[in-house]
């Protein structure tokens, strides 16, 4: 990873010269100076996911997918080289604002790429909502406050709404003919969101949500809870978990053997990545997401082989996320000649572009920066997920809260 | 609440609690007996899982992995104790807490170069796959109650050693009087060493066999290590009895807190904690100072 | 004969089925220099930590100048006007002497919780901590880190820390234990000095130093009192020479 | 408390220099100046409690995180709350929450206090983690920084940030002299000489528990001030604000600074601070670095940055607890043997 040793040098010179000039640049001769910059140096890209601890591999697949698009397409950004500056997140809200700050105001990146996590989306929405740089890309995070009531002009996620995955989730369970549901996931912004968003669809197609179970988050003793559905006999458990709360949480589920009498159905982030660690028990589990497997395009094709030689591993969705992230960066800086300092060109050039080459398939950005994407649906058959068919086509979030729509 | 589902959510305190005496009886032994808080005792539960992982993968059977596993812990267990906490065996509980904070970051990081960021599943064993009915809808894992037979296993086989052999002689002397054991001429640090090895061999032992319930995952061990500290605390620190009852009690109060304060589920543990401690400021089994 | 200014009524302390004080009643007289003596495990040291609130008792009672302090805890006993030594030095090692006995002095303020003026600026505190130094014979040394001393000086100190409470009765766990024989002459100088205007209760093993300074005794066996008097009737107590004193020649 | 003059010299020249930092370094440098002096009142507040009173808090950071989320329910979403109520709203929170905490913790000692009052912040911490009006495990927003307005006119309005630089640092100056001032006062003798020898303190006539009381709830009403600042420099506050490893990470603070000095655990932070911040920049596995570090303070550096630097300029120790090797010593036997069984009980 290119870090920035001559950049800290750089800038304490650069500091120097502030500190004697600070009328010069009051004055407004920084602009010149900045363009005079842009030419040659790169374009810096600040990154803030998580690099340890449970979602780790989330910020990895995003990172390596991100790099891997923009080496793609030549390793540059509208003609200029690219510096990514990496901060791990760690997950931790408190050190969020810090984290974004440094990027922000000691790295000047012109964009910044991240999070994973909610919390810290809506803390790096918050600062950057404030200024008009630089421009902010939610590769994962799926807050609908990120493009909802904190939308801004420079805040744009190439990912997902919480609201997107799970209401079409809610439609099917209802489809089915299940009359009955108790829904459980972690009671925290993610969690509560997709719930929401299930027993809405749910309920608006005939069905009853009998029981809402949140358990403080990031708990994963689900035995207490699996035996009381289990005396609930409800037709079916809608569930959100993701990464090793996912796996223990089927494994769990089915264990208890109540997989066999009771149908999971839940967001993609249930079997998404977790298939092999869980086995069995992920078998035959019906999910609805923005992305599936084995989507049957060339994008996708090409996309999950060149993924698996740079990355050694199979892509996910966060991969697809991070790819996509790098599309969206490589025709915003090619829409201005890599000048970028033209934030509202940029803007622009975002908001219009286009994503044939993506491996979930094309869509577009929403007036609030969200995805207007399909939602598949997917089944686990033999550890893969197995796509039926699109369960929302164009789906878009309704962005409830947000000025700009 | 009808009487099945009582009894079954019983089952699941009990089942929960012989897990945590597993994590927690290394814990409390290194705290009794040496003196030593050692936060990263959820690090070596981490490790012994990630050990159960790599180890059935490579040998195919997780309790062949267990069997390789156990000595590579206590090894592990040993250079630690050498390199690091043999230096604070008389400082004060602060330098403890930070130095073993500090191995909690080596080990996280370690883990992290060695088997990366993903999550993974050990399979239980074929031979305990099955399950038993208890309703129509819901089916008790025998991989489940293996494990509760293994903690009273442990418990029992702790009770022997500490109670019926020369080590276990040396750690009561040690832990009630380490001037008089020195005067008789035992090395104390040799039994330091052994206890502290034993102790982080149980913590990994405890990863490994829960291996397959916990799945594999980065972090895992901050999650059990705050949890296993309650344990300690309410049962007295030192005392193995108490670390027993200690975790049959959080058991049950986190199972039936979970249903019946959805609310206040996780404040419970911590709440029975204060009460406790406020009652018995030692611990229920401490010894009065 | 006029009432104590300590007195036990039957009190007891056990220890599970051990009975370390066992129906203890005795009164000391107010001036007088009373030495509690016994063999090993007789339970003298639980009797002062019974008196000095240190200990809670199992049964029985404790009034000090006719107040029932049975059950009060050690820093209320203090400030009765009871203060205490141990038979393990037990100073502030990391303070100098003067902060030694600044503490003792300053719990006699009113109160402490007062957090704006500094200490320092309380004069009738410093006044007191000097006197204590001066009583014990350490005012030379105010400055020096108590944990530096020798190990009569730290001895002397913590009567010092003692003294700054301005007790009038003061419980002395073995005053002389551990001294060489000049060090222990000068403490023993020094409780003389003291018996004039405090009311003393010591334990002491050291025979010669008891019926020096000592105008009553008690003698203690397995918790319970075997005999009380005046140094003379003990001495000439058949039982005591039987059970404690032995040839009694030793000494 | 007699300082040196290298020190007080020291002491000086680093609030001048803190005092012009934002006329020199720029936009980000100020920002983490204020997380580094917001840190320095947290820090400063546990040394009271660790350096000088002998209670080892693992649940510090309850009042930190409490303060927070008491300025965010105070604060209308239409516009920014009056400084003053805003600030008697926290620092009460935090002390009626300090003295529950306390009244139930002091009871303990040892191990246990550090075991009781983890266990409080974790109470905490699920409290605000599972509540769904107040942003649950995403945390909450605090739309404006508090003012002081009169007739319409700003006086203070923190919302601007050389106003609130400012303001921070008198707070952190007002806060090491306020923290001086209790100490130099007869109630900090007694807690000095309750952390030196607590039964001894209590002999001589101290109910020491009531001073411990009052000793946390001093420390936790600062802490939470350090809470409405940090709550009203980020606008943002959440349950791990007040989780555990905020609490571990405030205690590294105070001893890589030098517990029992004050002035110590402020360095201790700006040392901090700045070391994530390069060993970020070197390597991606700087988590692995900071661990060897930490072992490292403890193994050679046990009295902090201000032991080594009182070392250097030779300052005399004053009384017990001034200087590092006065501190809580390395040679201090671990008081660790109570409850100790041993088994034999299974």
């Amino acid at each position: 990873m290119p870090k920035k040793q001559n950049s800290t040098t750089t800038r304490r010179r650069f500091l120097v010269g502030t500190a004697a000039t600070t009328g010069l640049a009051v004055a407004g001769g920084v602009l010149p100076t900045r363009f005079a910059i842009g030419a040659m140096a790169p374009i810096k890209i600040g990154i803030l996911l998580p690099y340890s601890g449970t979602y780790a591999a989330l910020g990895n697949a995003i990172t390596d997918a991100l790099k891997l698009r923009i080496e793609q397409a030549g390793g540059k950004l509208g003609g200029r080289d690219v510096e990514y500056v990496a901060i791990n997140s760690e997950m931790s809200v408190p050190k969020a604002p810090t984290n974004t700050e440094k990027l922000i105001k000691k790295d000047e990146v012109d964009f910044l790429v991240g999070p994973v996590h909610s919390g810290i989306a809506a803390v790096m929405a918050k600062i950057v909502g404030k200024r008009t740089a630089p421009i902010m890309i939610v590769p994962n995070a799926g807050s609908n406050a990120v493009t909802g009531p904190l939308c801004g002009k420079n805040i744009f996620r190439t990912s997902f709404s919480n609201w997107q995955p799970a209401y079409p989730g809610g439609e099917l369970m209802a489809k089915e003919g299940h009359k009955t549901a108790v829904t459980i996931s972690w009671k925290y912004g993610a969690g509560i969101q997709m719930m929401g968003a299930g027993k809405e669809a749910f309920e608006k197609n005939g069905g009853k949500v009998v029981q809402e179970i949140l358990i403080p988050f990031p708990q994963v003793e689900f035995q207490a809870h699996l035996a009381e559905i289990a005396a609930l006999k409800p037709d079916a458990v809608f569930a959100f978990y993701s990464g090793g709360g996912a796996t223990k949480f089927l494994q769990d589920y089915a264990a208890a053997g109540l997989k066999d009498n009771i149908p999971l159905y839940g967001p993609g982030f249930l079997t998404e990545g977790v298939t092999k660690a869980a086995g069995a028990a992920a078998e035959g589990i019906k999910t609805t997401l923005h992305y599936a497997d084995t989507l049957d395009t060339d994008a996708n094709r090409n996309f999950r082989s060149a993924y698996q030689a740079v990355a050694g591993r199979g892509a996910d969705v966060f991969a697809v996320q991070g790819y996509d992230t790098g599309s969206l960066l490589l025709q915003a800086a090619a829409a201005v000649g890599g000048d970028v300092s033209a934030s509202a060109d940029v803007i622009k050039a975002m908001e219009q572009a286009t994503f044939p080459d993506s491996p979930r398939g094309d869509w577009h950005m929403s007036k609030a920066h969200n995805p207007i994407q399909d939602i598949y649906l997917r089944q686990v058959v033999n550890g893969e997920q197995k796509l039926l068919g699109v369960a929302a086509k164009q789906l878009e979030d309704p962005a409830t809260g947000c000025k700009l729509v | 609440m009808d009487l099945a589902t009582f009894l079954i959510q019983v089952l699941n305190g009990v089942q929960y609690g012989f897990m945590l005496f597993l994590v927690a009886s290394g814990l409390t032994l290194i705290f009794g007996v040496m003196g030593i808080i050692n936060i990263a005792h959820g690090a070596f539960y981490m490790i012994g899982a990630y050990l159960a992982f790599w180890l059935t993968g490579v040998v195919g059977n997780l309790f062949l992995a267990i069997v390789l596993g156990i000595p590579l812990m206590v090894a592990i267990g040993y250079a630690v104790e050498r390199l690091a906490i043999t230096h604070l065996y008389h400082r004060d509980h602060l330098y403890q807490v930070l130095l073993t904070y500090g191995l909690i970051l080596i080990f996280n990081e370690a883990q992290k170069l060695l088997w990366g960021t993903g999550f993974h599943g050990v399979r239980v064993p074929a031979i305990l796959s099955g399950a038993v009915p208890l309703t129509d809808t819901l089916v008790y894992p025998h991989y489940r109650l293996f494990i509760s037979v293994v903690c009273l296993g442990v418990a029992a086989g702790m009770y022997v050693a500490i109670n019926r052999t020369k080590l276990g002689m040396m750690i009561r002397a040690g832990a009630s009087n380490r001037e008089m054991v020195e005067a008789l001429g035992i090395d104390i640090g040799k039994v330091f060493a052994i206890v502290f090895s034993l102790g982080a061999a149980l913590a990994g032992f405890s990863g490994m066999i829960g291996a397959p319930i916990s799945s594999v995952y980065p972090g895992m061990g901050d999650q059990i290590l705050i949890i296993s500290f309650v344990v300690v605390v309410i049962g007295g620190i030192g005392s193995i009895k108490g670390a027993f009852v200690g975790a049959m009690l959080i058991g049950l109060a986190d199972t039936f807190g979970q249903v019946l304060l959805p609310e206040l589920s996780s404040m419970v543990v911590y709440a029975l904690m204060a009460i406790i401690l406020f009652w018995w400021p030692q611990g229920l089994f401490g010894r009065r100072v | 004969m006029t009432e104590p200014i300590l007195r036990t009524d039957h009190l007891c302390k056990n220890f599970g089925a051990i009975f370390a004080v066992n129906s203890v009643s005795i009164g000391f007289a107010a001036g007088q220099v009373h030495a509690i003596i016994g063999p090993n495990g007789a339970g003298k040291t639980t009797l002062i930590d019974l008196l000095s609130g240190d200990t809670q008792p199992t049964s029985g009672g404790i009034y000090f100048k006719g107040r029932d302090v049975t059950r009060a805890p050690v820093d209320r006993v203090s400030r009765l006007g009871v203060g205490r030594s141990y038979q393990k030095t037990n100073i502030f090692p990391r303070f100098t002497c003067e902060q030694n006995c600044w503490l003792g002095a300053q719990s006699r303020l009113p109160n402490s919780m007062r957090f704006l003026r500094p200490a320092s600026s309380y004069s009738q505190v410093r006044e007191r901590t000097q006197r204590a130094l001066e009583l014990c014979r350490l005012d030379h040394r105010g400055q020096a880190i108590a944990g530096t001393l020798s190990y009569g000086e730290q001895r002397q100190l913590e009567i010092g820390m003692m003294l700054a409470t301005g007790p009038e009765l003061l419980l002395l766990d073995e005053p002389l234990a551990g001294m060489g024989n000049e060090e222990a002459a000068d403490v023993i100088e020094l409780l003389k000095e003291l018996a004039k205007d405090h009311t003393l209760i010591l334990i002491e093993h050291d025979m010669d130093a008891v019926f020096a300074v000592a105008e009553a005794m008690t003698v203690m066996v397995s918790g319970q009192v075997l005999a009380s008097g005046t140094p003379e009737v003990i001495r000439n107590n058949a039982e005591v020479q039987d059970a404690y004193l032995g040839t009694g020649e030793d000494h | 408390m007699k300082m040196s003059r290298a020190l007080a010299g020291f002491l000086c020249a680093a609030v001048l220099g803190l005092a012009v930092t934002p006329w020199l370094a720029g936009e980000f440098y100020m920002d983490l100046m204020i997380r580094i002096m917001i840190l320095g009142i947290f820090a400063m507040s546990l040394d009271l409690l660790v350096g000088y009173t002998g209670l080892i808090s693992f649940g510090h950071a309850a009042f930190f995180g409490l303060s927070g989320y008491i300025l965010a329910i105070v604060t209308p979403e239409s516009g920014p709350i009056t400084l003053w109520y805003a600030l008697f709203m926290c620092l009460a929170g935090s002390a009626i929450a300090a003295a529950a905490i306390g009244w139930v913790s002091v009871r303990t000692s040892g191990v246990y206090f550090i075991m009781i009052t983890l266990a409080f912040s974790q109470m905490f911490f699920y409290y605000f983690n599972g509540s769904v009006e107040l942003g649950s495990s995403d945390g909450i927003f605090i739309f404006f920084r508090p003012d002081v307005t009169l007739g319409g006119f700003a006086l203070i309005d923190l919302g601007d940030e050389y106003t609130f630089y400012y303001f921070v640092l008198a707070s952190l100056v007002g806060s090491y002299l306020f923290l001086t001032m209790v100490l130099r006062s007869p109630f900090g003798k007694v807690i000095q000489g309750v952390r030196a020898n607590e039964a001894r303190t209590r002999a001589l006539g101290f109910a020491t528990q009531r001073y411990k009381l009052v000793s946390f709830i001093i420390a936790g009403t600062l802490a939470g001030f350090a809470g409405f600042l940090e709550a009203t420099h980020t606008g943002f506050v959440s349950p791990a604000h007040l989780g555990w490893h905020e609490s571990g990470m405030i205690l590294i603070i105070v001893i890589l600074g030098g517990i029992g000095t004050l002035y110590g655990p402020v360095m201790g932070a700006f040392v901090l601070v700045f070391l994530q911040d390069k060993f970020q920049e070197i390597s991606d596995l700087w988590l692995l670095l900071m661990g060897f570090f930490v072992i490292a303070v403890v193994l050679f550096l046990p009295h902090g940055i201000a032991g080594l630097f009182a070392r250097l300029t030779g300052a005399r120790p004053a009384d017990g607890t001034e200087v590092g090797d006065k501190g809580l010593a390395p040679t201090v036997p671990a008081k660790s043997r109570e409850g100790a069984d041993g088994g034999g009980t299974a």
